[in-house]
């Protein structure tokens, strides 16, 4: 059964999400990958979006944080003060997903500026929730696109931490969280190195080479000892999120929420 | 608290060079008043907000703001907002200060102003740059730990705008859904102004603990039908998600943006 | 989360030497559970709670508390409470430590351990010889403006115990009405019990932002029928005035209140 | 018509209230002159309890500062910690009450213990919401039965700021709120001297000399230039008193409530 990039990125997140997982989830392909889970493996999973909807379940994917289908279908809602305080800085949520413009070798993200920040070259949206999801979470899943200008050797703006720029800045500002420990691209599964906390190459996706991986990443990417080949996205799997796809465009018009 | 129309409410609470709320998180963008103060012209604002969205896009575009203070920036789920981006990367039509925060320290911000904080205290910013670039971020010492916390400046805007689902006669008005940071962002301004969809002879049976905001700690309650579109209003009417990606050729080019904003708001 | 009896969740929940928060602000005081941990014979808790009312003058004249943190020590309406007095001073049944703040300080250090804070930062106790008495009570200067700020340390119960309306079959629980600071105290705490009235297939139509404990942040729920009386459960049985009345003259005097102890709540 | 004391304090205190006012209230006598207001002069008072119910309207008394009544009635019903928050450290409040077991000169109050802090003769409630109250409210309405052992020359312990140790504090310390501007007691009404803000004597309770203030005045009571004579109750006040205080008792099966 054929897929596309994106399909296989939104299965291998989802499958890294445990049943009972509680979710910070950001729009796009992590809400893909947050609800296949629901859907599929995970049906206790609990997702919390920054709007404020504690354990909702929606039908469609959002197009906005913030979309009513949200709301509805959620337990509760809460003020956006009271989701920071109380549920992120509170230490309640298990796993947060991150994505950037650009992330360097330790899982550190740049969502801000490419260019000088007071002369940007482009003008990123921010931080949004990224920079206390990454440290008040307690893993990170990063989800983005291979390619050498996002995943470089410095960033031009360190938004969000992930090990920092040494790899060991967590325990020195006494971070208790994990921080990054799954970097899912379009070719490859990505981990830290328990010694180095440095992203390694752990899993290939199915018919991507070494080689590949090396020239669409910026620093010399590093690969576990054994490197896996990728489960390919099931049937069943698919099944459920072009299900799930088609919902959402029906819905919105659009396929836009769909990555 | 007096009922105002949408004109008088603006021209009354919105001065130039004041610092502006608009807020609403996706639900209940007030777009209407918004508008209202494009029309009017005013200038050199401020303009705070966590996520400026097309709103702020449109505001920016039209030269009403000098500074912006924003935490996300970007078209939710489609892309870039062209005409802060234009304001930002070539000055266009001006310069535009930005002040840049986590949605985290905005949230607590407004928290502060609400209540009656100097500054707000919390749990941020730890290994990021953004410190580097904002100097309203500072860093304070818990006496008892010694952890160090973010502190930034509450929010105290001179103005902030929100819209609403409903007002009763009395001018209290009720909020439901996503609520987003409104009511700390109408509680933490000098002058507190919320349009509504309508005005009800009353609330009704509801939640003891409803999301309400009384008629005395508002500044004027104005109704404007839809004053949420193309942002939704729970209950009233959909998010507009066509429109939201309709924008982004729109708001591409400075040409079409403005003549967009000719035809469907100067007008 | 898991559902328990009451005897249970007190087995498992509260031990010897806890610090324990039973709040409820007037309304919905967890009195079933305070009078399980009075028959389970615990000893030496450190009990937080903004009144004390009823339950902890119970809980101290019975022995269970060797130290108190408060901020309102009397009977609603009434008077004193004879049995923390008693306590306090002449050290009957034990000498009682006590750690007195105002509301806010409380209400604060609770809302800062929700928010998994280390401190509460507040404008507070200026003018009082409250932090002369307590050394808990710090003052840290705003960064920005020089001020100087109240404050506290967060609380973290070792257990919260709260009671409520309802809870579904999923363990999630709906609290409505005065909802004081119950939600604050089950998540400032590292193990939540809440009572409630009755178990429910599910919550129905109700407010998009209605008070609600979801499930997974709860350790254990309990089904506790009438387990706020005398005081009130909201929408299920009215406070007993009378009673708070009556207390006055049992309590009083110590054979007077071990005698309504071992009939009412030890039998 | 004859009256009690209770009633012409209730009624003074009533008196003093503007409409529009927005008054944080106590339980007790407080209760009872903020309500009597709302149902004579100032229909448009807004009142809050600090359990957190907005604008409520309660057509009994509470026994409690958290009765349902109170939320029943009400405009809305907040979180403990948000009524202290961005109710009144807000700065909101036009109005707060407040007593004691001990009062100074300055209007400082003691509601903690009589004696030795570390050893008290008496063990009082302690502060409640007095001593921020004192400080976030607008003004300070003092409502207290006179006597030499309440209005003293040194307080066992001050709990809630009045003008301060020397009448300058507030000042000294930053405070922009008035503190305590009006004292209702069962003999006369006190409000600060403009230059000393001591407490002093400016309209006597019908019947009530000055010597029966001096005499229950643990410090040397002072009388402002022209001391009036308080006006006494009206018949319609009493009227609406007495039925408030009637339907109390009967829905508390007492009238405890009604002080």
């Amino acid at each position: 059964m054929t897929y596309t990039a994106a399909e296989m990125m939104t299965v291998a997140a989802a499958r890294a999400l445990r049943d009972g997982d509680i979710c910070f989830v950001g729009i796009g392909l992590p809400s893909a990958a947050c609800n296949l889970a629901r859907l599929t493996h995970a049906p206790r999973i609990h997702l919390i979006y920054e709007s404020g909807t504690l354990g909702t379940r929606p039908d469609v994917l959002p197009l906005s944080i913030g979309d009513g289908e949200l709301c509805e279908t959620a337990l509760t809602t809460v003020a956006v003060p009271e989701v920071f305080r109380y549920w992120l800085q509170g230490g309640r949520i298990t796993v947060g997903f991150l994505g950037g413009a650009q992330v360097d070798r330790f899982g550190n993200l740049n969502s801000t500026v490419i260019g000088d920040y007071t002369k940007p070259k482009v003008r990123l949206p921010g931080s949004g929730g990224a920079t206390e999801i990454a440290t008040g979470c307690g893993e990170i899943f990063i989800v983005m696109r291979h390619g050498a200008r996002s995943f470089v050797k410095q960033l031009d703006f360190l938004t969000t931490l992930g090990h920092g720029r040494t790899g060991r800045e967590r325990r020195e500002l006494g971070i208790r969280t994990k921080g990054p420990v799954l970097l899912v691209s379009d070719l490859c599964i990505m981990r830290p190195d328990p010694e180095t906390s440095e992203m390694v190459v752990t899993s290939l996706h199915p018919g991507i080479t070494c080689r590949r991986v090396c020239e669409n990443t910026g620093w010399d990417a590093r690969f576990a000892q054994t490197v896996a080949e990728t489960e390919p996205p099931a049937a069943a799997e698919l099944e459920v999120l072009r299900d799930l796809h088609a919902r959402t465009a029906r819905a919105h018009g659009t396929a836009v929420a769909s990555e | 608290m007096e009922f105002l129309n949408l004109h008088d409410a603006v021209a009354r609470h919105v001065k130039d060079g004041d610092q502006v709320a608009l807020e609403g998180f996706t639900h209940l963008i007030p777009f209407a008043a918004g508008h209202e103060i494009i029309r009017q012209g005013r200038r050199n604002l401020t303009l705070i907000r966590m996520t400026p969205d097309l709103i702020y896009d449109q505001m920016i575009g039209m030269g009403t703001a000098r500074k912006l203070m924003f935490s996300w920036g970007g078209n939710p789920g489609v892309g870039s907002l062209h005409r802060l981006r234009d304001a930002v990367e070539r000055g266009w039509p001006g310069p535009l200060e930005i002040v840049e925060h986590s949605h985290a320290a905005m949230a607590h911000a407004y928290e502060a102003g609400a209540a009656g904080m100097p500054c707000a205290f919390f749990r941020g910013y730890r290994g990021s740059d953004l410190p580097r670039v904002n100097g309203d971020i500072r860093f304070v010492a818990c006496p008892f730990t010694g952890e160090s916390l973010a502190c930034v400046p509450a929010f105290r805007p001179d103005v902030a705008i929100v819209h609403a689902q409903k007002a009763d006669r009395e001018g209290n008005v009720l909020i439901e859904g996503i609520v987003g940071v409104q009511k700390e962002a109408a509680l933490a301004a000098r002058r507190a102004v919320v349009t509504v969809e309508e005005v009800v002879d009353g609330f009704g049976p509801r939640s003891s603990n409803a999301v309400i905001l009384p008629a005395w700690a508002l500044s004027a309650v104005v109704v404007a039908p839809h004053g949420a579109r193309p942002s939704y209003a729970h209950g009233y009417y959909a998010r507009d998600n066509a429109f939201y990606i309709a924008w982004d050729e729109i708001a591409r080019e400075r040409q079409t943006f403005l003549a967009w904003m000719r035809d469907h708001v100067l007008r």
